[in-house]
């Protein structure tokens, strides 16, 4: 990383994590009910989709692409449980079918992207229609709750405030942590997120690499989508819409540039849990809703603005075209 | 000259650091009309930053801009250009969306009634830009996809259209081959009769005496020398440069050509080249030359498997290559170091180090991570050897010179000891001492064995290179000279196809 | 005598010309060609599909969005995005309903004016922070998306305005046609052609594409960027400001969550209209051909009976099918270009 | 051999058999002071919402109680879900909620109630376990047969029919559309045909192209019946100025304020809604009535409700708010809300 952005870049994690202690700790002292463990429970479970698909999703958009259909290959994922446990299959069954199918919708994501060379936005707005619609179609308005209590109720224990399900999150996230930022693989995403040509010619298999993140992006819908399946106990065809952009804000607001190449996953997550702590604390203290989405924008917009604002002050005393000369900073 | 009048433009005791990075220390210099100044000096050395001073993209941290003799502040591009001065950067700035013609007069089109752009009359003015500098150019056709050198043209035929008070020029001709920089020569001599006054970069000393009366030498960013030229030798300018004596440029060392590494059969693709076939044996520098535009660099980019090739074959070391697959033919040990070091060589915003290593992930591996020791070493041996000017090993590419950039790109693929190695513009804008050494690697790598196929619009460089010498023209392989009989002469006649040479 | 190698960029000069290519290189052959299947097959199964009525609901439906996606362009074609779109239409057509709700006797001109200032003034935020303080266009216009919207909410506080609060005059304007073709329509096509004779033939316009297509050659060639990219989003607002007076005499029935999630309808019609998300190329006409498109697609799907619950899986599934065929097209031209090179360079 | 949906239910049946009402019910003991009552609909900044909490609020005030409404902007079930926990947290003493999934709030609600919350379910029922009481609007058979009675005399029994609801999902309207279709099999109805049964989401946009669909799908369309006042008003709204004005029928459900304009123009004949104002009211007093030990949702405990009287407690823990008004140009003018 060079030396000036990756000022920048921990100036910008430094900056949620900041925020993120602040909020916590003002939640904690004013807000009553917050510190409480079952209320710390529920916020991170609350927070369980968003986290598992942010994962991938900033690995994506690392590699300058972009998956807008998320929500709705979580929502074919339930559809699709829904369907096979109606049809009398055993659970067990039913979980690997629902990540298949999820990778399967990533699948063609990343066909259309990598074989076909369409823009991944393009690609992915289409399918965000298209997954949501075939849940319909698969589970028509029916909603399926009577789930086995061995697996609703194991979504929503806790160990201690801890639930179980933030320990997989944890598990993944250490994971992902580690192949984005130490491996060879990881590697290649940034390079090729950042300049595609130049990883192309370095022998990195760009448009292979891209396919199977979005394969993986697909995937982790589908196991995000049995998490929230579970949790709710109600496998219905709307599950989970309009989660694509909660997870994307929280990306974006975690550091990750949209045009790829740079980013980091603690950031990320740190964004996630700062975006869940919010939301609970206002609601807590029973802010209104339209003051809780107002908010929600300010922070997004805010968490960038501050430290571009030191930039653009150090602008006022140094090269207009300081740092900007790659062409992309101007966005 | 006391007597005569201030200069166009002119800096007085200029310093600009970036960072710890003093790139320039209290320089000054004077651009006179009517006259052709060289900036000469070692990558990195700050003569990319003082045009970028004189143009108003950075602006001074001391130090003063005089005007005609007024100081003046350029708050940016626009001041510059509005003050009559007119930039070739060294690196091409084009929108590869619009069309060539839309790129030269940019915020400049010609208009007609109610401000609408007049197209006609542009198309009709970046034609006779291109007959002037003699380049066969589409106005109409779309900046993307343009080589280097066409980039480059373009850069120039933006530059010249703003018929400027000043033309400065960083590298202008870093990727042109003789006949582009004869014809260039020619207009910017014209423009300086016309009292435009001129400032050029080059690491051809050659072209410096060409076409410049004074020579202003920088040397880490300080201030070294000013000459006319008339007074002194190339000798002289290289060791103010360099601030050292420098053996012969090109110590060629002869190799036994052993058998053979990389063979090319009949290779085609459609529109780019056709039916292009040789060899090249172990121990072997073979030059691949020609115009620019006659698809050198398009066949380095279908062998090494950039571009698919729609017939032929390709084999190295007998075994045959998959078509349109980088990563096999690296397996096999080719490697490729290609044209644009900032699109296809490096990943600008990634440090040095991540860089060099990015073409041999899997031998900094260590188990499934990657160890940034090995990472180090392997990028800190190559800078060393290559001297690469640099801050820390942890800085961003593009805060590096252009120079010091292609470095990292070389250094990048030599670290993987390929058995085959094609360098395409190997020593684009890179200076003479490195250059030298840069050389004198390539051949101790061809004795060491390995085979290097070296496309290079630099006449010189090819003759003093090459065991072979293959002209390519209009996407044809035209010629195979041996280097008993390859001079000048020889090659740009094949080249152009005038005075016999190929078909 | 000129010593020079004859290569592609030469031939083109004088091979060029041809009709065949002049048309294949139109952007926008692909959607126009998806376009000529949709109507042609729809028709076919139906003819009430091509009727009046029937066309005349489809440009109505396609009118706002159509306004919409040419301020997308605007600002996509400069390498940004501006996803606050829709919270503007809805700000702007609610706090239009309610001004007109609340003192009938006010004129509707001033009120339309309001609400295009209204959405300018939100643009100008987005440009503000795009443009000045350089916060990524996707950032800045999710934050505001957000901020808008809430902003909206509180303004409403679950108040609703129906028909019946306001005047007909301004009701009528949503469908009262001129010589046969709906107002809508006729001021989104009288935006889409001012926008495109801009975009290509003043100078401003093509700076525009500049700053897309490669930002930092804009800034080294003179370009004001930051005033550019401003006016770009000040633009797009205002067209959602319109849009949204338009939305509001169209549908009669507004409350602060009108128009919620538009912005991906748009993004799409810009997209599917060739316009290129990274900036640098399109056109407007694309974007409203895009429009038209997705707007025909789902009203087809109506007219064809299709089932409600499979409507939204055919309906994307038409998308992809749009933007594929027009990627396919466009790789057929390029190599039959290619050929077509190679032919006249020997 | 995995768990299966058989496994499943044979637990649940095993489980059922379990006694609703726990403690004894004290009818005369008095409301408690200082009640906090919450209400959660599916969706705020929604009219029909809008008005029923500010009339479960005003009751709260009567009796001295404080009411609030917070809620999701969203329809959506896990939203509402993460208001139940706060109102958890915050101690309520009754949650009044309309359930936007009838299961996914289960889990919550029963937390709630561990917690000593009473959970009153009104407009739209959750599962029984959620909750202690539902106060429904109107038996959902009534509403679905009446709704196609209404439409029948509009139309003289004869053509086609299409219903425009709100979301696939909707369990309020998918009960419904399935007592109208049940209604629709009686012989008196042999010459109407159910067409096709469209979503307009609860969107007004969404309603309002629905509803053009239709008609160009079915020119020869007879009547529409929309049970959901988004989409009534939507479709109200594209008939008035199409030239199928008057043509075809359409009713429904919608608000007076919404509707008066198309009752007076011609493009509505009649349709029904009870008072949602009184809805909120009503289920507040029952929230109260448990909080305060007077009922404890078992079947026959009786409350009084204010202005509204004295209701009883029905089987499965429903109480019934009445039968609902049809509005026509006769009478809307008497209605404001
Ligand atoms: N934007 C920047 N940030 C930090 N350092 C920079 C930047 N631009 C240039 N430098 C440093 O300033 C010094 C001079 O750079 P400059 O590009 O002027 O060299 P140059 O003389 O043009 O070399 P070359 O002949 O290779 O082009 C170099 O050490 C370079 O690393
Ligand atoms: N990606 C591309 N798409 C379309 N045309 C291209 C592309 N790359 C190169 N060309 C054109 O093909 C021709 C041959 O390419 P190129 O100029 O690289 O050959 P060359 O002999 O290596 O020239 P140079 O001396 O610049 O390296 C040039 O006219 C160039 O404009
Ligand atoms: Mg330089
Ligand atoms: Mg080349």
């Amino acid at each position: 990383m060079p030396a000036d952005r990756f000022s920048l870049l921990r100036r910008w994690e430094g900056l949620i994590l900041i925020l993120l202690v602040a909020v916590t700790t003002w939640a904690s002292l004013g807000v009553d009910g917050f510190a409480n463990s079952s209320n710390v429970s529920f916020l991170l479970l609350d927070v369980t989709e968003i986290a598992l698909m942010a994962l991938t999703m900033t690995l994506v958009i690392v590699a300058a692409e972009i998956d807008l259909s998320v929500a709705s290959t979580l929502g074919l994922s339930c559809a699709v449980l829904g369907w096979l446990w109606n049809a009398g299959l055993p659970i067990e069954a039913i979980m690997p079918i629902c990540l298949v199918a999820g990778a399967l919708c990533g699948a063609l994501n990343g066909f259309l992207v990598t074989r076909l060379g369409l823009p991944s936005l393009a690609v992915t707005i289409g399918t965000f229609a298209l997954y949501r619609g075939l849940a319909y179609v698969i589970l028509g308005d029916q909603a399926v709750a009577d789930l086995p209590p061995a697996y609703t109720s194991l979504a929503t224990a806790t160990l201690g405030p801890i639930p179980v399900v933030t320990l997989l999150v944890a598990v993944l996230a250490v994971l992902f942590v580690v192949i984005l930022h130490a491996t060879a693989l990881g590697r290649a995403i940034v390079a090729l997120g950042s300049n595609e040509e130049a990883a192309y010619f370095a022998g990195i298999r760009v448009k292979r690499i891209r396919f199977w993140l979005f394969v993986a992006s697909g995937a982790m819908a589908a196991l995000a989508s049995l998490v929230f399946t579970f949790r709710y106990a109600s496998a219905r065809a709307d599950n989970g819409g309009g989660l694509e952009l909660a997870v994307i804000a929280a990306v974006l607001l975690g550091g990750v540039s949209i045009f790829g190449g740079r980013g980091t996953l603690p950031g990320v997550l740190a964004a996630v849990l700062l975006l869940g702590v919010v939301r609970n604390a206002l609601i807590l203290a029973d802010v209104a809703n339209e003051v809780l989405n107002f908010v929600t924008g300010l922070l997004l917009v805010a968490s960038v603005l501050a430290p571009n604002l030191g930039a653009v002050w150090r602008r006022r005393t140094s090269p207009p075209l300081e740092g900007s000369l790659e062409g992309k900073s101007a966005l | 000259m006391a007597d005569s009048p201030p200069p166009v433009l002119a800096l007085r005791e200029v310093s600009k650091s970036f960072g710890a990075v003093r790139a320039l220390r209290e320089v000054s210099l004077s651009l006179i009309a009517g006259e052709a100044l060289a900036l000469a000096g070692e990558n990195g050395a700050g003569k990319s930053t003082l045009v970028k001073i004189l143009s108003g993209v950075h602006r001074p941290d001391a130090g003063r801009l005089l005007l005609d003799g007024e100081p003046v502040e350029f708050h940016g591009p626009a001041d510059a250009q509005a003050a009559g001065v007119a930039v070739i950067y060294q690196e091409p700035t084009l929108f590869p969306d619009l069309t060539v013609a839309e790129n030269i007069f940019m915020g400049r089109q010609p208009r007609g009634r109610l401000g609408r752009i007049d197209r006609r009359a542009m198309r009709a003015q970046a034609a006779a830009l291109f007959t002037r500098l003699g380049v066969p150019l589409d106005p109409e056709q779309p900046a993307r996809g343009l080589s280097i050198a066409d980039q480059q043209l373009v850069e120039i035929a933006k530059a010249l259209s703003r018929d400027a008070r000043v033309l400065i020029m960083d590298e202008p001709t870093a990727a042109l081959s003789g006949n582009e920089v004869t014809r260039l020569f020619g207009v910017a001599r014209s423009l300086r009769e016309q009292g435009c006054a001129v400032l050029f970069i080059s690491h051809r000393l050659d072209e410096i005496f060409d076409l410049c009366q004074r020579v202003t030498t920088l040397r880490d960013g300080g201030h070294v020398a000013d000459d006319r030229i008339a007074d002194i030798i190339p000798d002289d300018l290289v060791r103010r440069m360099v601030g050292r004596e420098l053996g012969a440029l090109f110590p060629k060392q002869d190799a036994v050509p052993g058998e053979v590494a990389l063979q090319v059969r009949r290779l085609t693709r459609e529109g780019v080249f056709t039916d292009v076939s040789f060899e090249v044996r172990r121990g072997e520098i073979v030059a691949l030359a020609g115009l620019v535009g006659a698809g050198r660099s398009e066949v380095a980019r279908a062998v090494f498997g950039v571009d698919r090739w729609d017939a032929g074959s390709v084999q190295v070391g007998g075994r045959a290559l998959r078509p349109g697959s980088p990563a096999a033919s690296m397996a096999l040990g080719l490697a490729l170091v290609p044209e644009d070091r900032r699109q296809q060589g490096l990943v600008m915003e990634l440090s040095i180090e991540r860089n060099i290593a990015l073409a041999g992930l899997a031998e900094v591996r260590h188990g499934p991570l990657i160890s940034r020791a090995a990472e180090r070493v392997r990028a800190a041996d190559w800078a060393q050897r290559l001297q690469l000017r640099h801050r820390s090993l942890a800085d961003a590419v593009d805060v590096l010179s252009g120079g010091n950039q292609q470095k990292v790109v070389l250094a990048k693929w030599l670290a993987r000891q390929p058995s085959v190695l094609i360098v395409d513009e190997p020593t684009r804008g890179i200076d003479v001492a490195t250059k030298a050494e840069v050389h004198r690697l390539l051949s101790e790598l061809a004795v060491g064995g390995i085979a290097v196929l070296m496309i290079s619009s630099e006449l010189p460089e090819v003759l003093g290179m090459a065991d072979r010498v293959l002209v390519m023209r209009e996407g044809r392989l035209v010629a195979e000279i041996p280097r008993g009989t390859a001079t000048e002469e020889t090659v740009m006649a094949a080249a152009t196809g005038i005075g016999g040479g190929g078909a | 005598m000129t010593i020079t190698a004859k290569r592609p960029g030469a031939t083109l000069r004088d091979s060029g010309r041809g009709l065949v290519e002049r048309v294949a290189r139109v952007r926008e052959l692909g959607i126009v060609v998806a376009l000529a299947v949709l109507f042609g097959v729809t028709g076919a199964v139906n003819p009430e599909f091509l009727g009046l009525d029937s066309l005349r609901d489809i440009l109505l439906n396609s009118a706002i969005i159509a306004m919409l996606a040419v301020g997308q362009t605007l600002v996509v074609i400069t390498r940004n995005v501006d996803l606050s779109v829709s919270s503007v239409v809805g700000l702007s057509a609610f706090g239009g309903a309610l001004v007109l709700a609340d003192n009938p006797g006010l004129p509707i001109v001033v009120v339309i004016a309001g609400c295009v200032l209204l959405g300018a003034a939100c643009g100008a935020i987005n440009g503000l922070l795009v443009g000045a303080a350089k916060v990524p266009a996707l950032v800045a216009t999710l934050g505001t998306l957000y901020a808008f919207r809430g902003i909206d909410y509180a303004w409403a506080g679950g108040r609703q305005v129906n028909a019946a609060d306001m005047p007909d005059s301004f009701l009528s304007l949503g469908s009262r046609p001129v010589l046969g073709v709906p107002l809508l329509a006729l001021a989104a096509i009288a935006v889409l052609l001012a926008v495109g004779w801009m975009l290509r033939n003043l100078r401003s316009g093509r700076e525009l594409y500049a700053i897309g297509s490669n930002p930092a050659a804009a800034v080294l060639a003179g370009i004001p960027v930051r005033k550019r990219v401003i006016t770009a989003f000040v633009a797009s607002g205002a067209l959602a400001g319109l849009a949204g007076a338009m939305w509001a005499a169209r549908f009669g029935t507004v409350d602060a969550a009108a128009a919620t999630g538009k912005e991906l309808d748009v993004i799409a019609a810009v997209v599917v209209g060739g316009v290129a998300i990274f900036g640098g190329s399109g056109t407007v006409y694309g974007a409203a051909l895009g429009a038209l498109l997705l707007t025909g697609i789902s009203s087809a799907l109506a007219v064809l009976r299709v089932d409600a619950l499979a409507q939204t899986a055919i309906n994307g599934a038409l998308i992809i099918a749009a933007i594929v065929l027009d990627r396919l097209l466009a790789l057929r031209v390029a190599a039959a270009l290619r050929r077509r090179r190679y032919r006249d360079a020997r | 051999g995995g768990t299966t949906r058989d496994d499943v239910a044979q637990q649940a049946s095993a489980s059922a058999a379990a006694p609703a009402s726990s403690a004894a019910a004290d009818p005369n003991a008095p409301l408690k002071a200082g009640l906090k009552i919450a209400f959660l609909p599916k969706q705020v900044n929604n009219p029909y919402f809008t008005i029923a909490d500010a009339g479960g609020i005003e009751a709260a005030k009567e009796f001295g109680g404080e009411g609030k409404e917070v809620g999701p902007s969203e329809a959506s079930a896990s939203s509402q879900v993460s208001y139940i926990n706060t109102l958890i947290q915050q101690k309520q003493d009754a949650i009044v909620i309309s359930a936007n999934d009838p299961n996914a709030v289960v889990p919550a609600l029963k937390q709630a109630k561990d917690a000593g919350i009473k959970v009153v379910s009104y407009d739209s029922d959750t599962a029984p376990e959620g909750r202690d009481l539902f106060v429904n609007q109107a038996s959902a058979e009534d509403l679905g047969r009446t709704e196609v009675q209404l439409l029948a005399e509009q139309i003289g029994h004869k053509g086609k029919i299409a219903i425009l609801s709100a979301t696939p999902n909707a369990t309020n309207q998918n009960t419904w559309i399935e007592f109208m279709k049940d209604e629709l099999t009686k012989p008196e109805y042999k010459d109407m045909e159910l067409v096709k049964v469209a979503y307009g989401n609860d969107e007004d946009q969404k309603s309002f192209t629905e509803t053009q669909g239709l008609l160009r799908a079915y020119p020869d369309l007879a009547g529409i019946i929309s049970p959901t006042t988004v989409g009534i008003a939507a479709a109200a709204r594209y008939l008035s100025d199409s030239k199928f004005k008057g043509k075809v029928k359409l009713t429904g459900l919608g608000t007076p304020n919404q509707l008066r304009k198309f009752v007076k123009d011609g493009t509505i004949d009649g349709f029904e809604l009870w008072s949602p104002g009184d809805l909120g009211y009503l289920a507040c007093y029952a929230a109260a009535a448990l909080a305060s030990g007077q009922i404890t949702g078992a079947e026959g405990d009786t409350f009084k409700a204010g202005k509204l009287g004295e209701y009883t407690v029905g089987a499965k823990g429903e109480v019934l708010l009445g039968k609902p008004t049809v509005f026509t140009k006769d009478n809307i003018d008497d209605f404001d809300f």
